[in-house]
């Protein structure tokens, strides 16, 4: 196996190799990927289409926003897969969940540290208001709804490793991030669904300045676009968590690391 | 960019993904990677793919290092390769 | 020499250093007997794919792919002044040089392709803790030996 | 080209043993309905056949296209003089068939009768079609169908015997269909296909510019993947499937499957190459003595079999041999020969069949040896016997010497006398395994039972629903040699267009 | 509204896992009847979108309606041969999703609605992809399928199903990978992700360019491996074999069969079939291959006693079928590929229903359990009889047309080992088919034991399967039979788009595709 292996990824490397000369150069501002005026009009036309200056934005949540959305629900597919794979016996609860009797007996209560259990209540709603920031901020600046819903995700999951699972499960129980991933992406394709409502393909937000009379296509896009980076971040947030909740648990939902 | 800088991060990727594949602890395994997702995010940034960049901090170096741990905590720290 | 090097190597080196990457993600996911290994092999196989993309988007010089704060505010005003219904272009005055700007559709690409690889990373950890469950091991032989036991005896 | 009439009665004749299906399975609680369906179904089909005789002896054709199922290449039916003979006797055999499986089932209570009766109407279903069939495609679309419908009749016993003989059915019967006939098949869509691959006397390939070793290899792919006509060295299915119950056999043998196989054979000779076509490439005398081989092996094979069934088995191939022989000499009277002999045949093989069954169901025998003086008790089986086996050698006064000298005048015509001598030897051959049985039936060698004094009283016949079919169609093959004309007019259509 | 059905119809399919996600959670018995709701508009959709297409020529749908320059969106893409795959797609969805209404009395693990929901995102994953025109959008949509379906798998109750799910995973995502590095090489050298633009891009470079080859080969290779082609076919057998029913029978199906299109997607659109088989010399090699795989897989299918696992390696031969049927570089070579992955769709999705069922009613696993299935389980059998009879290449089923393009493509090409190939694994399949008709005709073989006892009181008890499971069965034995007496108006189609100006670059298939 060691052999074949070998040979095979040799093989491939030669593969890749064997174009580089064919390459341009990196860095080079004319080659045909940078040239291309597909490139040149996303950097041109971002702010007139939309006036989001970043671009990366504008193309992920506008141009390619389709893509976006099917990104989105693979973000989905990984915690639904994650659940329908590893909660095996395990009832996905209806309704409210049973508050736990005490804290759980496990190893963590050995490592309910004081020093990390009050860094955590420090940084945990820093945390999400930075993913908040991120999220918000997205037009402007690196993050959207991807990277403000991993940060948002984050901060669960770091609650659920200082104080354990459970009591992070506590306050965004199964049910409930459940329904937030599935809301997300309702979110997203909403604003699809809208355009697609008011006469146009789907997600050409410019549409919908229609329904806000104050505001411009422009407008209609770059408002348009912080909607859905929002359901993405749902989504994520909540994916995000459900994956590690899952995994730290082998699909219990109890105990955790 | 500083090209030179770029050189010794992606020299340094090259070794931490080696280190990452050959050390038989799987949790320092799951460490080295989220390094090397670190270094590689590094070296976005600098290039200028910040997004890309951010996204890797808190995808790679965050939740995919995490969930690696997770995993290897319920079941087993050591390997055979 | 500096300038010679830069030509010879530096030119490709980051396609270089993504392809040698790539190679030892790969040889990871297939010779590895460890499952946790091979993921960690996919992983660095993906992100060094991320890594080839991203340097398809690099210009020498460009900056970052956000438009500068100012320009941008102004660029918004004017763009909601003049145009009404579809935007057309009418910004001459303001041409934006794309040679400043990196490329930024590889940039999208590529948080694509990173959510995507966590989604899968997450799925086969999943599917990880289920064989570990079922047969107790991580390790590739082990788990086949178990297979062809339990059909001999089954 | 002959007039040609558009007319569904060809869909009509063979959707009705088709849609016999439909009552024999409501009615499969009550037996004597259920068989009352399907004599109702043979009669009717036989109905619609007859119905299209004045119109094709008058030298036109009958035509429906049914789909357009590839761009050039419809399923089509197209009713001739060769599909209307061959119609014509297997429909008519089949009234005799059903009549004769209802007396032999009943007589041996077996078992899954109402499945037995469906695929038997599905078979005659199959068999129609390929009389009717209008191009290549639609003529192996129903050999195969007939393929798969007669293989829960042969293994109808379900066990290990069963079992061996349906398998060797299957596997040489479709191994030859998908691995050679297929190809030929679709060799000549590749070729011709904007001809439709519809038959006709100067035949579809010929202007497709194929020859010399191409068209040899072509035409054994068709001859020898059209196996049922049970050409060696594909022929030892047709002993395996004696397994089968005997109005199976009788049908399998003497109507519906092998015959299907000469059938298919004669075409792929007449309307696939043309018989004009084929002069000029000179290959069918390869056909002509591999034939001549199966016919004298196959005599001598008879000779030393001691089951009944299996000697009429190999002297079936010998026959059918006989017809393939006279086909490939492409003159004239060996083709009308041919073509008449599937119907002579087929009335002497199906005599003979049904005097095999009737013996076991009343005595139990199968053995040659053992029926030494059973004439006195069955002496209307052994009297047919006699008939039908003077039909197979081709003696008078039956049918079968009408197509024999036919075949041998025309063997004559093609100047070959090598294969005369075939004919004539066979004959000797054929003489010799069939005429000994019928002779110590009568006179037994056995002393004691030829002192006896015959009585009517003292005879023990089968059941009468199956001894009359074989008295039917011992008188048939009388008939056929008195009144051969229709047959020969028909046959000699087919040949007359050519010309 | 007409003009929006390109998107419609995954939108139906996203919409309706969405709810059976947010409402299965309140009452799982919604979530049949809202997947078979979705499923059947994604069907009557498609068919509108095929009609669409029959009328009024391609369909092309710019979504977010970022038309202007082509590229900078992201196009989908119908001409007729898309719009047909589409409507095989949803078609099998939906018949599976009624088989699998047992499944759902019977699961008390309450995974319903995540399984709802995975396998209508998986269906809507597979659509997307077929009717795609950005390379990178297809990427991302062969990601959602791939995800959904190994889930799907790992969810199997089998202990081997975690095993065999993860080996999947690997070589699924080395797959994809390749596909993502290939797209990557070619939008460095052409700069954009849309298909047609690459195509014109290629067509620009005048085939100097070795990324461009290098892209071929990486896309060629992930795709290989995602339709199991020989010798990339390892994860296959397993993955399908012990995944539960309702999941083969949408899997088995479908994703090796849209690997197959795409691949042909990328010679006829991307790439050109001037540039693929003028100026790559692959073709004879592929061919071979083709052969190998041919015959490789009907030989390890004799081999086999799961029934499952049967039929996984002849999915291994047929899909060798088409990849030797697209790459002869003859016109009917692709018309016979393009008809077979329809074919080849319904018939793979009518033995494994056939399987389920058995497995279902009977707990057959292994062939020689079959026994007296005839008379057990008279309807099942018939419905499996017409499955069989056109994987052996029976007329009038469709299994004996796309046979018979086929070989008429090898014969006008000169490719006479695919031929023979092609005819040996017919009869493989008739030995192997046989041997099941025989073994459910006749029973048991005479010479078993103790064993015979023992499951005589379980055989017994055996009973026909239920109309949820037979209505699917016969539905695609009827499409089976029904494709075969169509065939030349699907044909008809599948040309359409080949000889008209829908697919660029069709020189070389047109110009050998004369009469003979």
């Amino acid at each position: 196996m060691k052999w074949v292996g070998l040979i095979a990824v040799l093989f491939t490397g030669g593969l890749l190799l064997s174009a580089m000369d064919d390459f341009p150069n990196w860095g080079d501002a004319h080659s045909p990927a940078n040239a291309s005026p597909v490139s040149q009009y996303f950097i041109e036309k971002t702010i007139e289409d939309s006036g989001v200056p970043n671009m990366v934005t504008a193309v992920l949540a506008d141009y390619r926003s389709y893509d976006t959305m099917f990104e989105t629900v693979v973000v989905l597919i990984a915690g639904i897969a994650i659940m329908a794979i590893l909660r095996v016996g395990n009832q996905i609860p209806r309704g409210a969940r049973p508050a736990p009797v005490s804290a759980p007996a496990s190893v963590n209560d050995d490592h309910q540290d004081i020093i990390i259990g009050t860094t955590c209540r420090l940084l945990i709603p820093v945390l999400q208001l930075f993913a908040f920031y991120v999220i918000a901020h997205g037009h402007h600046s690196p993050g959207g709804g991807f990277q403000g819903g991993v940060v948002l995700g984050t901060s669960f999951i770091l609650a659920a490793i200082a104080k354990g699972l459970d009591p992070a499960l506590e306050r965004l129980p199964e049910t409930r991030y459940v329904k937030i991933a599935f809301v997300g992406v309702v979110i997203y394709s909403a604003f699809g669904v809208a355009c697609l409502l008011l006469g146009e393909n789907f997600l050409d937000y410019g549409v919908l300045s229609v329904l806000l009379p104050t505001i411009d296509a422009a407008e209609a896009r770059s408002h348009s676009m912080l909607g859905v980076e929002v359901g993405v971040a749902f989504t994520v947030s909540a994916i995000m968590f459900a994956i590690y909740a899952n995994l730290a648990s082998k699909g219990e939902l109890e105990g955790g690391l | 960019m500083i090209w030179q800088f770029d050189i010794i991060i992606l020299i340094f990727l090259v070794i931490t993904a080696v280190i990452s594949l050959r050390v038989k602890d799987l949790l320092a395994a799951s460490m080295v990677f989220g390094t090397y997702s670190f270094l590689i995010c590094l070296l976005w940034a600098g290039m200028g793919a910040v997004d890309v960049a951010f996204t890797e901090a808190t995808v790679g170096a965050g939740i995919s290092a995490v969930i690696l741990i997770a995993t290897v905590y319920n079941t087993r720290r050591d390997s055979s390769d | 020499m500096g300038e010679t090097f830069k030509a010879n190597v530096i030119d490709h080196f980051n396609f270089w250093v993504a392809v040698v990457l790539m190679m030892i993600g790969l040889y990871a996911m297939i010779t590895k007997n460890n499952l946790i290994k091979k993921l960690i092999g996919m992983s660095i196989f993906q992100t060094a794919i991320i890594l080839f993309y991203v340097s398809a988007g690099v210009k020498d010089g460009a900056t970052i792919p956000i438009l500068e704060h100012h320009a941008a505010e102004t660029e918004q005003v004017e763009a909601g002044e003049h145009v009404e219904g579809h935007p057309v272009a009418n910004h001459e005055a303001h041409a934006i040089n794309p040679d400043d700007y990196s490329n930024p559709l590889p940039h999208v690409l590529m948080l694509t392709a990173i959510v995507v690889g966590v989604a899968t990373l997450g799925v086969a950890l999943a599917v990880t803790q289920v064989i570990y469950k079922n047969y107790g091991t991580l390790e590739e032989d082990e788990i086949l030996a178990k297979i062809k036991a339990a059909e001999n005896d089954g | 080209m002959p007039e040609v009439i558009q007319t569904y009665t060809p869909l009509w004749a063979c959707l009705t043993a088709l849609l016999a299906v439909i009552p024999i399975l409501l009615l499969r609680k009550e037996s004597f309905l259920r068989e009352g369906a399907t004599f109702v179904a043979g009669v009717v089909m036989l109905g619609f056949v007859i119905s299209m005789v004045p119109e094709v002896l008058s030298g036109k054709v009958l035509e429906c296209t049914l789909v357009q199922i590839t761009e050039d290449v419809p399923i089509k039916f197209r009713v001739d003089g060769l599909g209307m003979l061959f119609a014509l006797v297997a429909s008519s055999l089949w009234i005799v068939t059903s009549l004769y499986s209802v007396g032999y089932m009943r007589g041996l209570k077996e078992h899954s009768q109402t499945r037995f009766f469906v695929f038997f109407a599905v078979s005659l279903t199959a068999t129609m079609g390929v009389a009717f069939a209008g191009n290549l495609l639609t003529l192996y679309l129903f050999y195969e169908m007939l393929s798969l419908a007669t293989w829960p009749l042969v293994t109808h016993h379900q066990d290990k015997e069963a079992r061996g003989g349906g398998r060797k059915y299957l596997a040489y019967l479709l191994g030859t269909s998908v691995g050679f006939a297929l190809p030929a098949l679709i060799f000549c869509y590749v070729k011709a296909s904007a001809t439709g691959l519809e038959f006709s006397a100067a035949g579809f390939l010929a202007g497709t510019g194929i020859e010399g070793s191409v068209a040899l290899v072509l035409l054994l792919l068709f001859t020898f993947g059209f196996s049922k006509a049970g050409l060696m060295p594909f022929h030892s299915w047709l002993p395996g499937a004696m397994v089968a119950p005997t109005p199976v056999s009788a049908l399998l043998h003497a109507v519906a499957v092998v015959k299907v196989g000469v059938f298919c054979i004669i075409r792929v000779f007449t309307g696939v190459f043309g018989l004009e076509f084929l002069k000029t490439l000179d290959i069918a005398i390869v056909v002509s003595w591999i034939a001549a081989f199966t016919v004298i092996t196959s005599s001598l094979i008879a000779l030393t079999q001691d089951n009944l069934k299996r000697r009429l088995a190999f002297s079936t191939i010998g026959q059918l041999a006989y017809i393939i022989l006279g086909v490939s000499l492409l003159e004239d009277r060996a083709v009308i020969g041919s073509m008449a002999h599937i119907a002579m045949h087929a009335v002497g093989k199906i005599t003979l069949f049904m005097c095999a069954g009737a013996i076991f169901v009343a005595t139990g025998k199968k053995y040659v040896s053992q029926m030494d003086g059973l004439g006195r008790k069955m002496p209307l089986t052994f009297i047919a016997f006699t008939i039908g086996a003077l039909s197979v050698i081709g003696l008078p006064p039956t049918g079968g010497l009408i197509s024999k000298f036919y075949l041998v005048t025309g063997a004559m015509d093609a100047g070959q006398p090598l294969l005369v001598t075939v004919f004539l030897v066979s004959t000797l051959l054929n003489a010799a395994y069939l005429l000994p049985i019928a002779y110590h039936a009568f006179f037994p060698k056995d002393r004691q039972l030829s002192s006896q004094p015959f009585s009517w009283k003292s005879t023990a016949e089968a059941p009468w629903a199956a001894v009359l079919p074989l008295c039917v169609t011992s008188i048939l093959a009388i008939v056929l040699f008195l009144q051969p004309q229709v047959l020969l007019k028909l046959a000699s259509l087919m040949v007359g267009d050519a010309g | 509204m007409a003009e929006q059905y390109p998107i419609i119809v995954l939108l139906v399919l996203l919409f309706g896992a969405l709810l059976v996600g947010l409402s299965g959670m309140v009452d799982r018995r919604v979530c049949f009847p809202l997947a078979v709701t979705a499923l059947s508009l994604a069907v009557v959709v498609s068919v509108g979108i095929l009609q669409q297409v029959i009328n009024g020529g391609v369909i092309r749908y710019f979504v977010g309606g970022w038309s202007r320059p082509v590229g900078i969106g992201i196009e989908l893409r119908i001409d007729t041969i898309n719009a047909l795959v589409l409507l095989t797609i949803t078609t099998v969805g939906l018949l599976t999703a009624i088989f699998s209404f047992r499944r759902v009395q019977e699961d008390k693990t309450e995974k319903t609605p995540l399984f709802y929901v995975l396998y209508l995102l998986l269906i809507m994953g597979l659509s997307g992809m077929v009717i795609s025109g950005d390379a990178f959008n297809l990427y991302v949509l062969l990601e959602v399928s791939s995800l959904t379906s190994y889930a799907l798998i790992a969810m199997g109750k089998s202990r081997r199903a975690a095993t065999a799910a993860f080996s999947y995973i690997i070589m699924g995502t080395i797959g994809a990978s390749f596909y993502l590095l290939g797209v990557g090489y070619l939008y460095l050298r052409t700069g954009t992700l849309n298909m047609m633009e690459i195509h014109q891009a290629i067509l620009a470079l005048d085939g100097s360019s070795s990324t461009i080859v290098v892209a071929f080969v990486l896309i060629l290779v992930g795709l290989m491996i995602k339709m199991a082609f020989f010798p990339l076919f390892g994860w296959l057998p397993n993955a399908y074999s012990y995944c539960p029913s309702s999941t083969s029978c949408v899997v088995a199906p479908l994703m090796t069969k849209v690997g197959v299109y795409v691949m042909i997607r990328m010679m006829l659109t991307v790439f050109g079939t001037e540039w693929v088989f003028e100026n790559l010399q692959y073709a004879q090699w592929l061919v071979g291959m083709a052969i190998v795989a041919i015959l490789a897989g009907s030989v390890m299918a004799l081999a086999q006693v799961e029934l499952k696992k049967m039929f996984c390696y002849l999915i291994v031969a047929e899909v060798g079928y088409m990849v030797g049927g697209a790459w002869m570089a003859n016109h009917w070579g692709m018309v016979g590929a393009i008809y077979h992955i329809m074919s080849d769709a319904f018939m793979t999705l009518c033995m494994f229903l056939a399987a389920g069922i058995f497995l279902k009613q009977a707990g057959v696993v292994r062939i020689d359990q079959l026994d007296g299935m005839f008379r057990k389980m008279p309807v099942t059998m018939a419905g499996f009889v017409v499955g069989a009879l056109a994987m052996i290449g029976i007329p009038p089923t469709c299994g004996f047309f796309s046979k018979l393009y086929l070989i008429r493509g090898g014969m006008e090409s000169g490719h006479w080992g695919y031929v023979v190939a092609l005819l040996i694994s017919s009869l493989v399949n008739a030995v192997l088919f046989f041997r099941i008709f025989e073994i459910a005709y006749f029973g048991k073989k005479p010479a078993e034991g103790h064993g015979h006892h023992e499951n005589h009181s379980t055989v017994s008890v055996i009973k026909e399967a239920n109309v949820s499971s037979l209505v699917p069965l016969l539905a695609s034995a009827a499409i089976i039979v029904l494709l075969g007496i169509f065939n030349s108006d699907i044909v008809e189609l599948i040309e359409r788009a080949l000889n008209g100006s829908q697919v660029i670059g069709m020189n070389v298939l047109s110009g050998k595709g004369g009469q003979g």
